[in-house]
């Protein structure tokens, strides 16, 4: 059972969220408050081809890593800092390897912290491993081989624990290649519902054991997939709109590690967590602009609006003519904040807040969605069916619908293509089922036909 | 809450460009003038798979080649497909639907064949390196492969080196296509790289997806980088008119 | 002789120069407008190492990155853009190679704008490649190379020209490292002052012929080595109220280019250019934040505070997950501006102006001095003596130093060496001469002899 | 105009950190004890040439013997200017003026001496690559290598790789130390290597600069990359002491 109901907006109104602002702070690492009135460089980072040849040469990267990132923050003045390593497969199968550079990392932030007094924390976020070459095998001995992981990075001090978890993928992967929102829905509300559930019940026991913070989910492999394969404005592989619609489902299946028990700061990939935030009152990562390193989207500047820390979500670690890749990006991350703080502290946040929300609002239907007033909007559909994963999701994704609908209507200025798929695809939410069960097991059925590698047995 | 107005800071070029014509009306100027292979074109465009069967159906029983309505119909229905997709008046779902269609479609024209038909342009190995998940990408490679009518062995994803191998050397293809999205995992590429010239193969290696970029596939004489998906045909008619690799680069390597 | 005079300062007050927009706009390249109400990405680039192999590679290399970039810009909406090509010395030497590169530039350019209607153009920064192994030839051969070249990529379509000049860098080398201010000035005020201005009289003329834009000049060779002897707020190797000192004293030099005819925007590296901006109207592209690819400075918000080009400098043409690294960092540059575009449609840019600049103000006393109202004041004493480039130089330093001993009392921190430092300098300047021919003629005696390779005929 | 109160959004590490003891109160705690000596030390550590000569002229006139004075004297003082430097605690153009003092005190000493003194740790050959005039790092890592007694032969700026390997072949330095600051530029280091190996010269190359990345350099054998100035007369220590090229790059390559 999770153990959070969220049945009501965490904010009284839109307009009430800020940047580096939450309702729930948090406090880990060396002296970091997260959401508690600025806002943080969360740096990411990607070992280089060569370092993942030897256990040996991936640890002494990471570390070179972590002085890199700390001498630079010192050389700017910048306050706080956190760092995130995603782990990649081999460093989550064989837990100690993952451990190890939790703590050679965890180590030099603490002398950083000495020497300095540096505010900075650790988050390490495991590799889903559980995709196997032709099925997922979620709850079995992988779930087990997950949970080792988590509980060796967490006791080497890891401050945050994050994933990026992959329930429903199979089935997401098959129907978003066919625009067929029935199997989209099923994988979001229902399937990836599920999973995460699973994971974070187990999660936040182990971050309570090491007082580490159960920090969050995202629902990257449904929503940023898509997301990807909306690509720019001129990229033929799916409608913007649909991404957008997806994209505001999605919150309902990432708000599930909330209610079971995980405190935020959310993923940075997961572009849905302004909804959480307006729903759970947690502090949030956010990726845009300053991850253009690692990928594009079109709404930049906008997640900046309600972030409580700022990340670059990923950058191979080499050399640029102002020093190494990590560097870079995280000096355009400390400014970002450093703008954001400064706001903050003369009392201009909102306006601020606005600015950037503006200037992204009628970029891209995803932009549009994740305006903070709309994602407020898709929040409020998410509490009015706390207890049916399913329903929300389908609510979140008709409200979408609408919402550009009406946008449309105004200044958000739509393809003709964008428009017809919008159309088609409110039409056939609409046609679902309110009835979950039914929903239910009439998907099973069905994907259990069409989808190879659906094995119900990982869910139910 | 503050607004604005959007003309002043952004263009949505997507929307400016957008061609007067639907697809709909685009495709027509394309589909061929014979009526009953023009029907057939349609139904591929429209990925209506009874609609193909049926009128491959009547064709045939007025005499028309199941080989011929392969090459003259459903490629070319295909074909028409794909260049509006390219061209950016349809969306890839479109063509994943056509493809289907066209799929079954030929099906159907081996089924009513009286010789065995074996009809592909040539054989594809398609794969995900070790210790990568990410095979979406991998999947619209392969869908777009088929489309134009190639046929693709798709091993998944996190497919050891040594299976890759062990599969080019089974199947011989015309070329290896292979994605890989994170740093850790491309030097897979490599890897596979060594062991085929080891073994004295030289297939075309083609590599794409998220990490990979040209300059590390550079670095390999096998390899031929590609950025998106809707190159892997391009660059598969390329191999079959007999380009080299330094040609294939030539044409291919935009960075 | 200079053509024009600034005897007054272009704004009545500080608090009237913003971002996006100026006294003197310009129109240029693809219906281009560079200062005229909004804030323009100008995106740099240099070429792979492999690249420069032969001119075919190089040719190829400039044909690729300017594709992708406004590839990149169309995916994003980006209303206008424009592509700066750093010559290295090849290209300059070689005048046919650096104007082949121009064309194909602009060739690409043309069929970006044809089919898209995006707003464009092209600047062309030629090498300055007066300095032999040993010495500086300025005004020979070389010259008429440098002018060779400004004509044929002029008449290739090269919409602005610009120069990193090089006048006064022996001495300034020399004296920098012993913190030798009276050479420093020398080289600044006086030397490079001449140089600047031989050299931009003629290239006014050129772009006069072909109607391209005589954008402007920077003072790199002496404020920006300082700055980068200064380095981050650990290093050792210059005291950053020196380097402080240094930039406000640029401004002098820089600005002959304007009087010789430049009517911007200067270059991005001129750092000074804000002071520029205050004295001549004319629009400045700057650098900061977002160039932390070329370098890290420690003012990266506050040089958003008045641009109206904003640029990256300068990044190695190479892939990372998020596409190519030209394409990444001109999509940071690109929402940067879109976020200071949509402060000025919504009536905010005096705002975001002054929390860009509060976010920096304090934190070094390079920003400090760079502030904008600030660096009005500075202009001030340059415009108090038009016609002595040594007393307005001089001028300049002083006031930075009397601003930074204000500024100490107040919020601005100094270390204590930074504090014993600034008030040697400021009791040396005192100390100097305020007669311009006396310190040029002692001057010219005591670093013929100190200096090696300063040879006087280069500039009298 | 906006103003806010700095301490809420950034920290000048530098003001924190900032020993409360002045430079000249830490230089005071590494003089030597002995008065003659410490007299000698502390004038190079002031960059006070008169001072140093005249100290070392009482020295000597003590009897003490000048080879002695230049390794006790002149090189502890030097070496107490580099620690403070290394440590943060004094500025380069302090170095700069020591290391002066300190050079003018060793012509001394040989000029006193009675025997021919040929005083220097080790030759190096000094240079910037050729089409590259960024000269200023390579001026710091000059003057840094002699202020800790190594003999430099500057070859100046946009030096042609021929003219690198001819003085290499004359001078048989103890290393070479090039800089580069363009990416058009760094690949000479490339070509100068090529030839140094043609002509079996197995030298150590040490490279650094602005552009140069320890990937680039880390591609060739007898590369050896330094992030800083104050790196190089530390590399020289390390390689007089008979360190390998995998060893150095052990102990210097820092990403
Ligand atoms: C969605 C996504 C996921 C999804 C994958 C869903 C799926 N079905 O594949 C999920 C959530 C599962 C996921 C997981 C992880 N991911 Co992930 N993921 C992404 C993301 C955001 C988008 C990838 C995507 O789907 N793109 C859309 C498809 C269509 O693009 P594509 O595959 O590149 O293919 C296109 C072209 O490349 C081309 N193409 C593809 N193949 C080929 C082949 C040939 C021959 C040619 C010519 C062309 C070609 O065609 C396609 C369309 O044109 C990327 C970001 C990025 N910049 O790529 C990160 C990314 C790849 N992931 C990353 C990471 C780190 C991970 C994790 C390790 C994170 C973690 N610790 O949990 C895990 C993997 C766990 C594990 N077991 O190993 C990193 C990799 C960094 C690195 N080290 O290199 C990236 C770059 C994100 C980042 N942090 O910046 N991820
Ligand atoms: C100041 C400067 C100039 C000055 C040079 C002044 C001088 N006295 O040297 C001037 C104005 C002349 C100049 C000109 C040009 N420049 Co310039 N310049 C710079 C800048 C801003 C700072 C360089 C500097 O002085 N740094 C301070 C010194 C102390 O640092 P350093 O040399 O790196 O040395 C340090 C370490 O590297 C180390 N080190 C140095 N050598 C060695 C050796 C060894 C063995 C070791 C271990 C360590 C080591 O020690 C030092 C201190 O610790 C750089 C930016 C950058 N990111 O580097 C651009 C930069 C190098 N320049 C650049 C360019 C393009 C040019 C021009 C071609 C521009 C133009 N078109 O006009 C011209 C050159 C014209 C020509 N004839 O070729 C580009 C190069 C890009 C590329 N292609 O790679 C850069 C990177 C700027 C950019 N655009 O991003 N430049």
């Amino acid at each position: 059972m999770t153990k959070t109901k969220f049945t009501r907006m965490a904010y009284n109104s839109a307009d009430d969220m800020v940047f580096g602002r939450c309702k729930k702070p948090i406090k880990t690492g060396f002296d970091l408050e997260i959401g508690s009135g600025s806002t943080i460089p969360e740096i990411n980072y990607a070992p280089r081809p060569e370092a993942s040849k030897s256990p040996e040469k991936l640890i002494s990267e990471y570390d070179r890593i972590t002085n890199d990132i700390l001498n630079r923050m010192i050389q700017l003045g910048v306050p706080s800092v956190v760092l995130e390593t995603e782990h990649v497969q081999d460093m989550t199968i064989n837990a100690k390897l993952g451990s190890e550079i939790a703590h050679i990392q965890k180590t030099i932030l603490e002398e950083f912290y000495d020497e300095y007094g540096i505010k900075c924390g650790l988050r390490h976020t495991i590799a889903d491993i559980r995709e196997r070459k032709n099925h997922l095998d979620l709850k079995d001995g992988r779930f087990s081989l997950l949970m080792e992981c988590f509980d060796s990075v967490a006791s080497k001090g890891a401050d945050l624990l994050s994933i990026e978890s992959i329930g429903g993928k199979e089935v997401f992967d098959y129907s978003i290649l066919k625009n067929d929102f029935r199997g989209i829905l099923y994988s979001i509300g229902c399937l990836g519902a599920i999973d995460v559930e699973n994971l974070w019940l187990e999660i936040t026991k182990i971050a309570k054991k090491y007082k580490s913070v159960p920090a969050g989910d995202t629902a990257c492999s449904q929503a940023n997939t898509a997301m990807f394969l909306a690509g720019g404005l001129l990229d033929k592989n799916l409608a913007h709109t649909s991404a957008a619609v997806i994209r505001g489902a999605s919150a309902s299946r990432s708000l599930v590690a909330n209610e079971a028990g995980a405190i935020g700061p959310g993923k940075d990939c997961g572009y849905e967590n302004v909804i959480l935030k307006a729903v759970t009152g947690m502090p949030v990562s956010q990726c845009g602009k300053s991850s253009s390193c690692a990928h594009s989207d079109i709404m930049g500047n906008l997640m900046m609006q309600c972030c409580d820390m700022w990340s670059n979500e990923s950058v191979e670690y080499h050399g640029e003519f102002g020093g190494m890749s990590v560097q870079c990006w995280g000096e355009v991350l400390a400014y970002d904040c450093s703008m954001l703080n400064a706001a903050i502290e003369t009392g201009n946040d909102k306006i601020l807040r606005d600015i950037l929300m503006v200037s992204d609002r009628y970029r891209d239907p995803q932009g549009f969605i994740l305006s903070y007033d709309n994602a407020y909007e898709i929040g409020k559909e998410i509490t009015n069916y706390t207890d049916d994963t399913y329903m929300r999701t389908k609510k979140a994704a008709l409200k979408c619908c609408n919402l550009l609908i009406e946008g449309s209507r105004n200044k958000l200025n739509l393809s003709r293509f964008e428009c017809t798929n919008l159309e088609k695809l409110r039409l056939e939410l609409k046609a679902l089922t309110d009835d979950s069960d039914e929903f239910q097991n009439e998907c099973l059925d069905e994907y259990t036909k069409k989808v190879r590698g659906f094995i119900p047995g990982n869910y139910f | 809450m503050l607004d604005i107005n959007p003309d002043k800071i952004l263009i949505r070029y997507n929307v400016k460009v957008e061609d007067n014509m639907t697809a709909d009306e685009a495709a027509e100027e394309l589909y061929p003038t014979d009526n009953q292979i023009r029907l057939i074109t349609k139904a591929i465009f429209e990925g209506d798979e009874d609609e193909v069967i049926s009128c491959l159906k009547i064709a045939m029983d007025d005499g028309l080649d199941p080989l011929y309505l392969i090459n003259e119909a459903l490629m070319e229905g295909m074909e028409i497909v794909s260049r509006l997709y390219d061209e950016g008046i349809i969306y890839l779902p479109d063509v994943i639907i056509s493809a289907h269609a066209m799929i079954d479609g030929i099906e159907y024209c081996k089924e009513m064949s009286n010789i065995p038909l074996e009809y592909n342009k040539g054989k594809v190995i398609s794969f995900v390196v070790e210790g990568d998940i990410h095979d979406i990408g991998k999947t619209i490679v392969t869908i777009l492969l088929r489309a134009n009518g190639y046929q693709v062995i798709d091993l998944g994803r996190d497919v050891p080196v040594d299976d890759v191998v062990e599969a080019v050397k089974k199947e011989r293809p015309l070329f290896l296509s292979g994605t890989a999205l994170m740093t850790t995992t491309m030097h897979s590429f490599r890897q596979i790289k060594e062991k085929l010239e080891h073994e004295g193969i030289d297939v075309p290696f083609v590599c794409g997806g998220g990490a990979v970029t040209q300059d590390f596939v550079s670095h390999f004489d096998l390899g031929i980088y590609g950025e998106e998906a809707a190159d892997v045909p391009k660059i598969a008619e390329s191999i079959l008119k007999g380009l080299n690799i330094t040609q294939l680069r030539e044409k291919f390597h935009r960075h």
